[in-house]
């Protein structure tokens, strides 16, 4: 197996460590696993991403050039790194602030109003963790239980209390990309 | 121990603290501000201090001067910063001073930018500053490798009194990998009865200095100088060896590149070709030995380089035109890519163009 | 109508890559205005810095060189001595001049080089991530300060224009801010006398502009003009510092 | 009084805010809605109060605003 | 009969290299004496610059470091935060100080370092052959001012206690003066002092000294020492020009 | 016109002045000073500046403020003062400027002495500075060729738009020789319509830069940089043969130590030994061709350098493992003295040692 | 008076005449002869005048010159 | 022919110049030349020297490491270059501030007063050119005619009435070395 997840938006977002998340269940799951942020002052402009490849083989470049999945969550992010998703990728689309559709036609996009689910569930956000339990659902990379396994890790206690909520919205993400596959 | 998930950067300041370093002078740059900003909070944790220069040519001369005071000492910076130190870098080797020196290349030249490259490998092993004078390089290609090498570059800076760089690049510097950190063990640099810590009255005068106004003096201090370096050219040679046993193609790589390198290995493995990585990770000494001792089984080299050519000299030098050796780079910060380098391989296996 | 506000010629039309409430941006525009102004936009020769405002090289719509960093005003050195008639200013940040680049500047200033120095003193490296710069405040947190400013640590914050006072080549220095629209309008008159003073050619000037980086110091844009006012202003207190009636006093 | 315009450039607006806080008119507010760099723009309330004081251009970081105003009858 | 003048312990005896009547000797003299009267001798470490007084480290009979051109402040540093309870001192030219080590002098001070700079002001690059330093005065001849220093070009003399007074760092700054006994008295004193508050940790201390280069001056040693009170003191007022009551102020 | 007695150092400012060079930055160093005291007083002469800088950090940022500005400029300076400058040089370099930096060698590392050496050649050819950079390197052996050469370094430099770097010691220096100066012609320098001046209305604008923050845009840069780097290599390499026709043993030397080398060839050509003489002039570009061509021709080379053995690598790279090459070096400062050098020649002529 | 002594280390002495200058006696003077390095080196004429005032010897850059002075009673 | 001539003494003793009249009369009868001081902070001391080479041939190292012939005008210098010489060197010692002896018995030694008969012609300065006068004649490495004709252009015009005194102290060394020579 080998996925090379790109995850693009602003920053604020969570963006980096949603990323953070995914490498930790993968390790957890004793895969090759690397992370990688974009850096310097292009960051000035506000936008974040980085790339996290889970691969059961040595990582070579962990810079994701050709990405499996691109996690777009703002406009720009997906006009900038739409084209760069290998043939039969997949690209899912934040259709809470991004109002326009993909432009290929070679690979599976799915479109997620992230944002109001999040605020659905009463907290805006979690909106990265309901895409991310979409994708675990679509392609399977690591299981719920290594991406809460890896939260309780990375959160420090005092902020355990958001484990729940954080779950009840990558729960959301599965049973909305379970409905997509069924649909 | 259980794994945790590292930056590079923060792995090159968790391994020096560990190695038992305690001083850190610098100056901010990217792509290894992580380093800083991880040891400005771990280094009062342990009693240590992290001090933030005027400049990179300042942070060189203060490793200097708390090298010569006997610490375990470092500095970190990239491309220009490095430039900047040149003077101090060929002082602290003039001086034979131990400290280890960070360079997370980037590109070049001038400001250029801050992806990553690997277009200061010859100001790194042929020596930047002047005058006759080597400085130990060692090139990690994981995280993992860049904790493990933190120990081995305070040691041999120690046991030779000499400088040593670790090159990497902002890719090493700011992934994250899972990393065994091991036991902290409390490691006591070892003794230094030549550090000028104070004279005792009756005991010797220690003097740290690279002055030799007398030509007959400075040429024995150069020759001392070169008979050092040729022990640990005999004695430090490191590398890594991917498949050779058999390979016809041999690709040689360090550092970041290594890594891709490593996965146009495989792929060309799969696809049947006998295809070797070596991956240097002494690149001064540069590991000559292991290349004389496989040249004539091998059909050729490929050298593979972020950057414009600079290592292929060193593997030219040591393959002595017994075989041809060709190339393959990006430069400017451009990363190479597994398939590209794919393509030149099979071009190459297949009997491409003779150099 | 008359159009009573709007963007000086000599800056160009393309938005800039600072972070929103950012101060550069005011002081590119004060800058631009001057040289609109003086009618200087063809003899007009600026030096970037390293440090966020790198790439005022692509705003000004005029020559411009892009130096190391720290060096700018030796860079604008050779530009002056070669073209004495032209108007050369550096731009630089805190870290570039006041740090890295000290001894450039303190020379230039007692050479008395007839040159202008746009000093942006936003207490932080933004450029590379919000480190310390010599002049943080004590108590600041920053990513290489992570517990605030120590001053047994790091020493006491850096004046420049106080050091750079005593020197007989400096003609005029004058300490700036840009966080509300009186002070624009008074720092705008400094760079404008900085560069009169520049063309008589009786030294070298400098403008200290004080000046806000929200982003490192994880403030919004209004915010962070706030603290500039109740933190930066006592420690660097504003007004000029030397005027040329006081040259070679 | 009313004889001045203010003209926002809303695609190149960072929504700061540093113009809202020097209104003296108090009329300069942040729109709901994201303009295509995905800030929320500034916008003027009513244009009418506008004194054309141009404070607010002064202020702006990013030549968002430009200001114009009916000129001044001499005597 | 009891000496009363007798060669300090921490002096090594051995002739100095210097030319005849140059006044580095007698600074060195003072420094060792200091180190002598203090009982610092197993404590102390000095700093040696690149210029005519390079040396020093084989005269001095103590552990000593040779740093590169202007960086001795930067070293002493490492030193010293190494090993805090050592008294570090640089012993630096007007060229190393206040030319090239701009950057490393100021920035010591600012951080309020624990060091002593000896400053030897000669007013030229000496061991290179009489160049113009920052220091030389107006209408000096030197080998790179054959026509006299000129402030339209080089501009005026660079006055380094006045320049770093400013800097909160700075805990205790003197001019002296070593061209007669009394002022050689003086001199020592101040050398004492600032070798005392630097041990008390108040922080940076710099003693600039006077001093005369007969052979690059050409001059006798004699007219010399005339020239340096005639010229050089006129324009560098002795006195201490920052004492550690006013340290922060 | 009448030959005069004229030192290294003086010949290289009156070269520089009679090629058209107006604008001198420097800080002062020993072997080099006579330089700056002469165009001190020379430079007002003719209407130029000499400016002393505070630093040479300071003195390669004015010289690359005053090339952008079109200016025909140089600096000077030795050792430790050229290591401050490898940040600008590469500056310099990045931003395709062109200007003469002289390098006076003197005895390293560190602070070393300032007596002649050669020691800082892998300096001055492979780039003390970051990134991928090329200096086009002169290395004249007599004060007529250094009058000669400071010609054609500042032709050099506006040709290619890059620093181009005059190689010397303390004996060139400060050495006197008869040198036939030639008529004093007044060289306009070329046009720079790329110089940033002050942007004439509707003209375009200039800029002075060597930032890429784009990898793909500094990629494309680097390679219009190796693309001038390859012509300069074609095109520009330069040497002096002596003797070499029928020569079984090649010395290979430059600049002080072939002065040494050719007596020595005299020498064995008195004694019957048929050696030759391979005098590099262009360092950088190497003559690598006239090695290749007649590398199958003789049976041996000896490189003689002063220092522990830099030049020898390019020498290697061009013979690569045709035949044996040698080394002879004097270190720190000393000179090599003709009679042991003969000696090695005669040793290894007679077949001696194999590498 | 005259309960003093300077010696004056002869090979140390490099001429440069500044002792002369302060000895309030005037009793230092350059000898005809020159020492190892070639110096003409000081010497002292009348050593009976000396008051063991040390200032030749504070002056003196080689330590070219040691003082002894008969010490004084105490009360 | 070949000359390598160290000259060898304290500064202002006319060291320096002396060798570069020596270079510059070379250079007039066509010879190859070359003239080359010691030079840094050793100076420092007060001593100078320089080299000169006068040949036939094209110079190799313009530094004298093994002079032919060497001028001592104090005692350091003959101290310290006296073991250089090469065998059947020849030696030049100023007696008048030099009265040791060399201690080589394979080299000619040459002992003048040269202060002595300056002074004796009425003017110190010019001890440098008896003793010059010495080695033209014992050597005969350029004429008296090309070195008046090098003081010509070396002097500045106002000077040129120094010449006569110069060329009587040519003269005077010439003498005194065609005296030795009868001994
Ligand atoms: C020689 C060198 N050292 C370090 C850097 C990295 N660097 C880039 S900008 C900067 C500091 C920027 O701070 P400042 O000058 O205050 O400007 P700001 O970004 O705050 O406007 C540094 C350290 C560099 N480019 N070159
Ligand atoms: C980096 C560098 N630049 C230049 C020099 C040459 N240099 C040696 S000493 C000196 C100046 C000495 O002047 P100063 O510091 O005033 O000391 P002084 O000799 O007058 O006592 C210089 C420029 C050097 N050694 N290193
Ligand atoms: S980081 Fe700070 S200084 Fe830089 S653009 Fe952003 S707000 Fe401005
Ligand atoms: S011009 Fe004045 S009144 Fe009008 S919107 Fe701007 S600040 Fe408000
Ligand atoms: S100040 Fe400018 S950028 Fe900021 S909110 Fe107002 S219009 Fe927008
Ligand atoms: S050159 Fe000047 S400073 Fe140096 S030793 Fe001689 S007199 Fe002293
Ligand atoms: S001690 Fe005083 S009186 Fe005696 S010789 Fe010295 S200066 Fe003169
Ligand atoms: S001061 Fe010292 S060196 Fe000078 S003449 Fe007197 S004794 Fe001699
Ligand atoms: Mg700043
Ligand atoms: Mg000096």
């Amino acid at each position: 197996m080998f996925e090379g997840i790109l995850i693009a938006g602003f920053g604020g977002q969570g963006v980096l460590s949603t990323g953070q998340l995914l490498a930790y269940a993968g390790m957890k799951e004793n895969k090759h696993v690397a992370w990688i942020p974009s850096y310097g002052p292009e960051m000035r402009g506000g936008t974040a991403n980085c790339g996290v490849t889970i691969s059961d083989r040595p990582i070579s470049s962990p810079v994701v050039s050709e990405p499996t999945v691109l996690i777009a969550m703002n406009r720009p992010s997906l006009e900038k790194f739409e084209p760069a998703v290998v043939p039969s990728g997949l690209i899912l689309v934040n259709s809470s602030l991004i109002h326009i559709k993909t432009k290929r036609s070679d690979v599976k996009t799915v479109y997620v109003p992230a944002n109001d689910i999040a605020e659905s569930l009463g907290n805006g956000k979690v909106a990265n963790n309901i895409i991310l339990g979409v994708l675990l659902e679509l392609t399977g990379v690591v299981s719920t239980e290594s991406v809460l396994e890896a939260l309780k890790e990375v959160l420090p206690p005092k902020r355990h209390n958001l484990i729940p909520i954080n779950q009840e919205a990558l729960e959301k993400g599965r049973q909305l990309a379970r409905e997509f596959k069924a649909s | 121990m259980a794994k945790v998930l590292m930056k590079g950067n923060e792995a090159i300041g968790e391994g020096a603290v560990r190695a038992g370093c305690r001083y850190f002078f610098g100056y901010p740059i990217t792509p290894q501000s992580e380093l800083p900003h991880y040891l400005a909070k771990r280094m009062p944790e342990v009693g240590g201090l992290y001090l933030q220069s005027e400049s990179e040519t300042a942070a060189a001369n203060m490793v200097f001067g708390a090298a010569g005071a006997g610490a375990r000492v470092m500095t970190s910076s990239s491309g220009p910063g490095i430039s900047l130190m040149q003077e101090g870098i060929s002082y602290i080797a003039g001086a034979e001073l131990p400290c280890v020196i960070v360079n997370m290349i980037r590109g070049g030249p001038g400001l250029g930018n801050i992806a990553p490259a690997q277009s200061d490998y010859f100001q790194a092993v042929k020596g930047g500053g002047h005058g006759d004078y080597r400085v130990i390089c060692l090139a990690p290609a994981s995280v993992q490798e860049i904790i493990d090498l933190m120990q081995d570059a305070f040691d041999l800076a120690d046991k030779y009194r000499n400088p040593v760089m670790l090159l990497a690049d902002g890719v090493l510097g700011q992934m994250m990998e899972p990393v065994e950190l091991g036991e902290e063990k409390f490691v006591q640099p070892p003794e230094k009865p030549w550090a000028a810590t104070g004279r005792k009255k009756g005991g010797p005068k220690r003097l740290i200095n690279s002055l030799y106004i007398v030509p007959e003096e400075c040429e024995q201090h150069n020759l001392k100088l070169a008979k050092k370096y040729a022990v640990i050219s005999r004695e430090e040679q490191r590398w890594e060896e991917y498949h050779l046993d058999d390979a016809r193609l041999v690709i040689v790589a360090f550092g970041t590149s290594a890594r891709v390198c490593k996965a146009v290995v495989d792929r060309a493995r799969d696809e049947g070709m006998a295809v070797g990585l070596l991956r240097p990770i002494t690149v001064w000494p540069y590991p000559t030995g292991v290349i004389k001792r496989i040249r004539e089984k091998v059909d050729r080299f490929l050298v593979v380089e972020m950057n414009m050519g600079q290592m292929i000299e060193d593997v030219r030098l040591a393959v002595e035109g017994a075989r041809p050796v060709h190339f393959y780079g990006r430069a400017g910060g451009m990363m190479p890519v597994a398939r590209d380098i794919f393509n030149e391989v099979k071009k190459l296996y297949n009997g491409g163009a003779e150099q | 109508m008359k159009k009573v506000f709007t963007r000086p010629e000599s800056l160009k039309d393309i938005p800039f890559h600072y972070c929103p409430g950012c101060t550069h941006g005011i002081v590119h525009r004060l800058v631009a205005e001057v040289i609109d102004e003086m009618d200087m936009y063809e003899r007009a020769l600026g030096v970037a810095p390293v440090g966020c405002s790198v790439f005022i090289y692509n705003y000004m719509d005029f020559d411009m060189y892009q130096a190391a960093h720290g060096r700018a005003p030796a860079v604008a050195t050779g530009i002056k001595r070669v073209l004495p008639d032209r108007l050369v200013f550096t731009y630089q940040g805190d870290g570039d001049a006041a740090a890295i680049g000290t001894g450039e500047l303190v020379h230039a200033a007692a050479r008395g080089e007839k040159i202008t120095v746009i000093f942006i003193n936003n207490a932080v490296y933004a450029m590379t991530g919000g480190q310390m710069a010599p002049t943080t405040l004590l108590g600041q947190k920053t990513t290489t300060t992570p517990a605030g400013r120590d001053a047994g640590i790091n020493g006491m914050p850096v004046k420049v224009c106080e050091m750079l006072a005593p020197l007989d080549g400096s003609a005029y220095l004058a300490r700036v801010s840009v966080h509300n629209p009186k002070n624009i309008v008074a720092a705008k008159k400094a760079i404008r006398k900085a560069f009169d003073i520049q063309m008589r050619g009786d030294g070298f000037t400098l403008v200290e502009v004080l000046s806000s980086c929200p982003t490192n110091w994880g403030l919004s844009p209004l915010e962070a003009l706030k603290w500039l006012e109740q933190n930066m202003i006592p420690y660097y207190p504003l007004g000029e510092y030397k005027t040329p009636a006081e040259v070679g006093k | 009084m009313g004889k001045a315009l203010v003209t926002f450039r809303e695609d190149r607006c960072k929504g700061c805010k540093l113009c809202t806080a020097v209104c003296p008119k108090q009329i300069i507010k942040m729109a709901d809605h994201i303009n295509v760099m995905g800030f929320h723009p500034a916008v003027v309330e009513n244009q009418d109060k506008c004194t054309g004081c141009a404070l607010c251009a002064l202020m702006c970081p990013d030549l968002v605003i430009e200001v114009a105003r009916e000129e001044k009858k001499v005597g």
